[in-house]
């Protein structure tokens, strides 16, 4: 078999390969980043961290259906004091790390950047897409432009660190909003955070399952979405798209950079297929390559537009 | 959803509840329990019988204080199995403490002829009297049988008996010391622990012990497996996913 | 077993079940709708009419993923006056059948509806919300209220039949929407369209599949999402609902139901189980009624709600 | 995708691709075939060969024009089997008009004492000449085999050989009339229709024949289910979804 390349460089972060485990996914703790790594994962993810400690939405906080699944954890994290104490000797993980900040107002997530040791990161995205969670993302209007635009500026001021704007895909002008986030200094977009909500309703007990009624939901019901998604945001805007949703196999990592990802995050993937998910992901991607003879991964990126 | 059957008081602070429901269930495995508009928790299943399943529950805090007010006929929602059980060898010997016993409680039902050790605070909380006949009984107060902790009584067991397996359940700091004594004697540990989880599959990382996912890669260790986790008897995460201290006096 | 009673009342149609075949499948000929009411179906819904002849877009214009269909079928149909013809004697079907009216302008809407043979029919249904076809529904500005309040309001001057407004369940604002199709006179909601759009690229190919590139994702992907859009819009309009998105099972259509559907479309279920998707998923909700002692579909609408 | 890794010509207008791809295929079955960027139709395997399948395409319009252009090493797009197939017995006959003797194919590999009858219009546009030794041919003009029409020749055999089935493929008035004729001789009929396809999976109700999908109920059809079927040799559904006329000349 020949030698394929599946590395990529991602805002001048160089990745052993394109699989990045997706904020919220097993990123509590570094030990657990460290496990994450140590099953192929190009890069990690932490879970999102805000200000104040947050005991997120009660349980039902995660449950799985026939498409994927539907989540409303509610940014449970345990503040940025406590989180700077846990991320910290990251080197130990083995890949970069990338943070991922949430906050309710402009500042929080300054405050929560500097309140991090961010020079133990490689990155930091910031979701402004969560569909769940009351005071962040959606429910406090961040996806749009303007507010985009704000926040990433805002960002942008304290930090020297490459800064991943996290969207969602309910929006219909998510092209606009990245394009905002782009001109305000943002340099990359990770896309998409879950979708949605949606609800789960238990006919037996004749109630909505998750505590917070509505969720967000990932998975293979999410795929063809992100995918659109990312093949717009591809010709949109210059930047660098890291696309997640729904993947779990080689065959979805490959379709989703040829819609024009440069790194492909992975979060329900450990549901489907183990927390080795990403050196599977890897091993078909690089099996793929050689049967069909291209030997850097880097030039599939967009492949699919004319 | 199923319904409640039966329900059966253990102990004072002790009901099992009874429901019928197909689950290959493995020994030290456990269900996920919702109680509609109230939360959802892990369980173990502490009866395998025929068609019924039950779930033995203490009253600790809201979740199990509403548990127990759930009379025949009123409805739970169970999810699972999940996890990893216990790797069963004859020639062992089952450690309880408190209602750790119930994880236990499968285990001692295939193996036919373990050792049991069973702590508990006092005399009433003892659980499944008439159920296990031959249990090594020790209570604080040495009110009935043993004087002392389960470890002191194990310690005194395992020197004149070569056990195959010690499995074990119960609070924390209790069963570092099972392992640690155990290593002593070489004899080989499986212990089940708890931390908080949310997903109970896999992907939310809560229930994280050095890097071990409890709800998957657990709640089931071995002796070798703890050896590599530096939590195991120190630190366990809150809701908030904050590292706390585990209080080495609850044993 | 004990009777139990699923025949429901929708906007003064009668139904003998809650379940209709949805619009675009298997509503092309007369014969078809027949064959679908003989497989239970409790009401049949034409495919689209609009005013011209199309072909729509070309195939490939419907497959299949993991988590359910993607489709860009783009509203092939006879136009109106073939239509007319084709759907005529109606009374043959043996369960009411509703009408399915699409336009790019006011005015087409109300041509279709009087060129059609309308005392035919037992409803018309609009859709302001197909994500794929130019000109028409999203991608013609149709879904928003405004939009919506002016078709509906011309709709209304045509017609005494029950109109079916039918939304999309990508809207944020699909409440808002629904509530200017309530105002301007509609008689029910059907929620939802296919969402998205989604796009599926084949990697081999790289290149999308559907020749429309993208199209509107169907089926199990969908349903959390119709059941949340249920659940709200069952909060904010008087009107009833018709659920409509990923109903494969009797307690998928339960599920919805209890969101606050009085009745339950179905199309790509008629993918998953066959034809007779209709009489199992009423089998299915028969049997569940039985063994949850439930003796009146109709006690079921909205229970999820507190 | 496939890769074509060979390329038959059987007549002017007929070519065969031939790709690996193992399908569990049942003659009478189709599958979609996808030109990227073009359009995707319905096609019958015609060859089964250990690792190799082929499609027989006739050149005839937009799509299999671009389909007769590609070469080996292209790749294109499958999807099925789709359908249901024929119903095979022993002692039997199929009856091929054109390129419908691509569907027949299959049929006559598995059965071995089958006769066939295979109509052109011309000699040049006689398949599969090499591959099936013992065909009753008939053209047009006569200039190879029986002069006139399938249906006479079959109405010449008829009459001497008892048949358990007729199989037939081809031209929709010809099938009718072959339908009939079995009627008449009272043999059971199985014929396979053309009808514009989208889905090829039941949904999208393009392929309507009377209620019947073509796609999924059908292809192939009995002469039972096709005496309830009034739309089967007279009208067909175009692209736009309107019913037509069925040229009963091209037969
Ligand atoms: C694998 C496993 C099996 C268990 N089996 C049993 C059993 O068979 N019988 C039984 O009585 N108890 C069992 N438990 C413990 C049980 O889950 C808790 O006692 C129960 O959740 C307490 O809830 P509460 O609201 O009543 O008390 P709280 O006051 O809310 O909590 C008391 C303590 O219970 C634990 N706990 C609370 N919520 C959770 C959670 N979501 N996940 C994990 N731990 C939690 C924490 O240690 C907490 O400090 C098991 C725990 C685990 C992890
Ligand atoms: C079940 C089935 C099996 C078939 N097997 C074969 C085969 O093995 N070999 C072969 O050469 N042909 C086969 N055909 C016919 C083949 O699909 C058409 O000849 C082909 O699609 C013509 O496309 P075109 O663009 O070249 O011609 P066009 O000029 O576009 O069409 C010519 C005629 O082909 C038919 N046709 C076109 N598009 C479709 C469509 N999407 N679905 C169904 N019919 C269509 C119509 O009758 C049309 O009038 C089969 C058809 C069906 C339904
Ligand atoms: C249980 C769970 C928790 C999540 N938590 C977060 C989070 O804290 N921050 C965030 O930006 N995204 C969060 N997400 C979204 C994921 O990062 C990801 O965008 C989404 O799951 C889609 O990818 P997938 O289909 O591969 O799971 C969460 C997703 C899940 C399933
Ligand atoms: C192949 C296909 C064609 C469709 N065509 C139409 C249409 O013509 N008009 C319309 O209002 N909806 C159309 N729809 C949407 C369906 O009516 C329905 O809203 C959607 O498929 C969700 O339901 P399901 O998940 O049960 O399929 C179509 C859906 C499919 C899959
Ligand atoms: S509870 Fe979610 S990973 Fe264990
Ligand atoms: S082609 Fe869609 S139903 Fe037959």
């Amino acid at each position: 078999m020949s030698k394929v390349n599946v590395s990529v460089t991602l805002c001048n972060i160089k990745l052993n390969n394109p699989t990045i485990s997706a904020s919220g996914i097993l990123g509590t703790t570094r030990a657990l980043l460290k496990r994450v790594a140590e099953n192929g994962a190009g890069a990690v993810t932490i879970k999102s961290i805000s200000r104040e400690p947050r005991e997120g939405h009660k349980n039902p906080t995660v449950i799985t259906f026939e498409a994927g699944m539907l989540n409303a954890v509610g940014y449970s994290n345990p503040g940025v004091d406590k989180a700077a104490r846990e991320f910290t000797n990251l080197q130990d993980v083995g890949v970069p790390v990338i943070a991922s900040v949430v906050g309710t107002h402009k500042d929080d997530f300054v405050r929560v950047i500097e309140g991090l040791s961010v020079t133990e990161f490689s990155a930091i995205e910031i979701p402004l897409s969560c569909p769940h969670t009351p005071g962040f993302g959606l429910l406090a209007g961040q996806g749009t432009p303007q507010a985009t635009f704000d926040i990433t500026s805002e960002v942008r001021k304290v930090t020297g660190l490459p800064i991943f704007i996290k969207l969602s895909p309910n929006i219909s002008e998510i092209c606009t909003v990245a394009k905002a986030a782009e001109d305000a200094g943002a340099n990359a977009i990770t896309a998409v955070n879950s979708m949605g909500p949606g609800m789960i309703i238990n006919i037996e007990a004749q109630k909505p399952i998750l505590s917070f009624q509505v969720g967000g939901v990932t998975g293979d019901a999410l795929r063809p979405i992100a995918v659109r998604c990312i093949y717009d945001l591809y010709k949109a805007i210059k930047i660098p798209v890291i696309g997640v949703g729904g993947v779990s196999t080689g065959r979805h990592a490959i379709e989703m950079m040829m819609a024009g990802a440069s790194a492909v995050g992975i979060g329900t993937g450990v549901y489907y297929r183990g927390i080795d998910v990403f050196k599977k992901v890897c091993e078909e991607m690089i099996q793929w390559m050689q049967e069909n003879s291209i030997d850097d991964i880097n030039k599939i990126v967009g492949a699919a537009h004319d | 959803m199923v319904k409640i059957c039966d329900i059966r008081e253990e102990s004072p602070n002790v009901k099992t509840f009874f429901f019928e429901r197909k689950i290959h269930f493995n020994p030290g495995q456990f269900v996920m329990v919702w109680i509609p508009l109230l939360d959802e928790k892990p369980f173990t299943i502490s009866y395998i019988q025929e068609n019924l399943l039950g779930i033995s529950v203490l009253k600790k805090g809201p979740f199990t204080r509403v548990f127990h007010s759930k009379k025949a006929g009123d409805r739970i929602g169970i999810r699972g199995p999940y996890g990893k059980g216990f790797n069963l060898q004859i020639n062992s010997c089952v450690v309880g403490g408190g209602i750790g016993m119930a994880s236990l409680a499968t285990v001692i039902d295939t193996l036919p002829d373990v050792t049991i050790i069973q702590g508990a605070r006092n005399s009433s909380e003892i659980l499944y009297q008439k159920r296990f006949r031959n249990m090594r009984l020790c209570t604080e107060d040495g009110a009935v049988g043993f004087k002392g902790t389960t470890v002191d009584l194990l310690g005194e067991i395992i020197k004149k008996q070569h056990f195959r397996k010690v499995y074990a359940c119960g609070p924390e700091p209790m069963l570092y010391k099972v392992v640690e004594l155990c290593k002593k004697y070489d004899v080989d540990c499986e212990v089940s622990l708890d931390r908080y989880m949310k997903c109970g599959f896999g992907v939310c990382g809560q229930c994280d012990c050095s890097g071990q996912r409890v709800c998957v890669d657990g709640p089931v260790f071995t002796t070798s497996e703890l050896n590599k986790m530096e939590d195991f008897g120190k630190i366990t995460i809150t809701k908030t996913g904050e590292r706390v201290v585990i209080d080495k006096r609850i044993i």
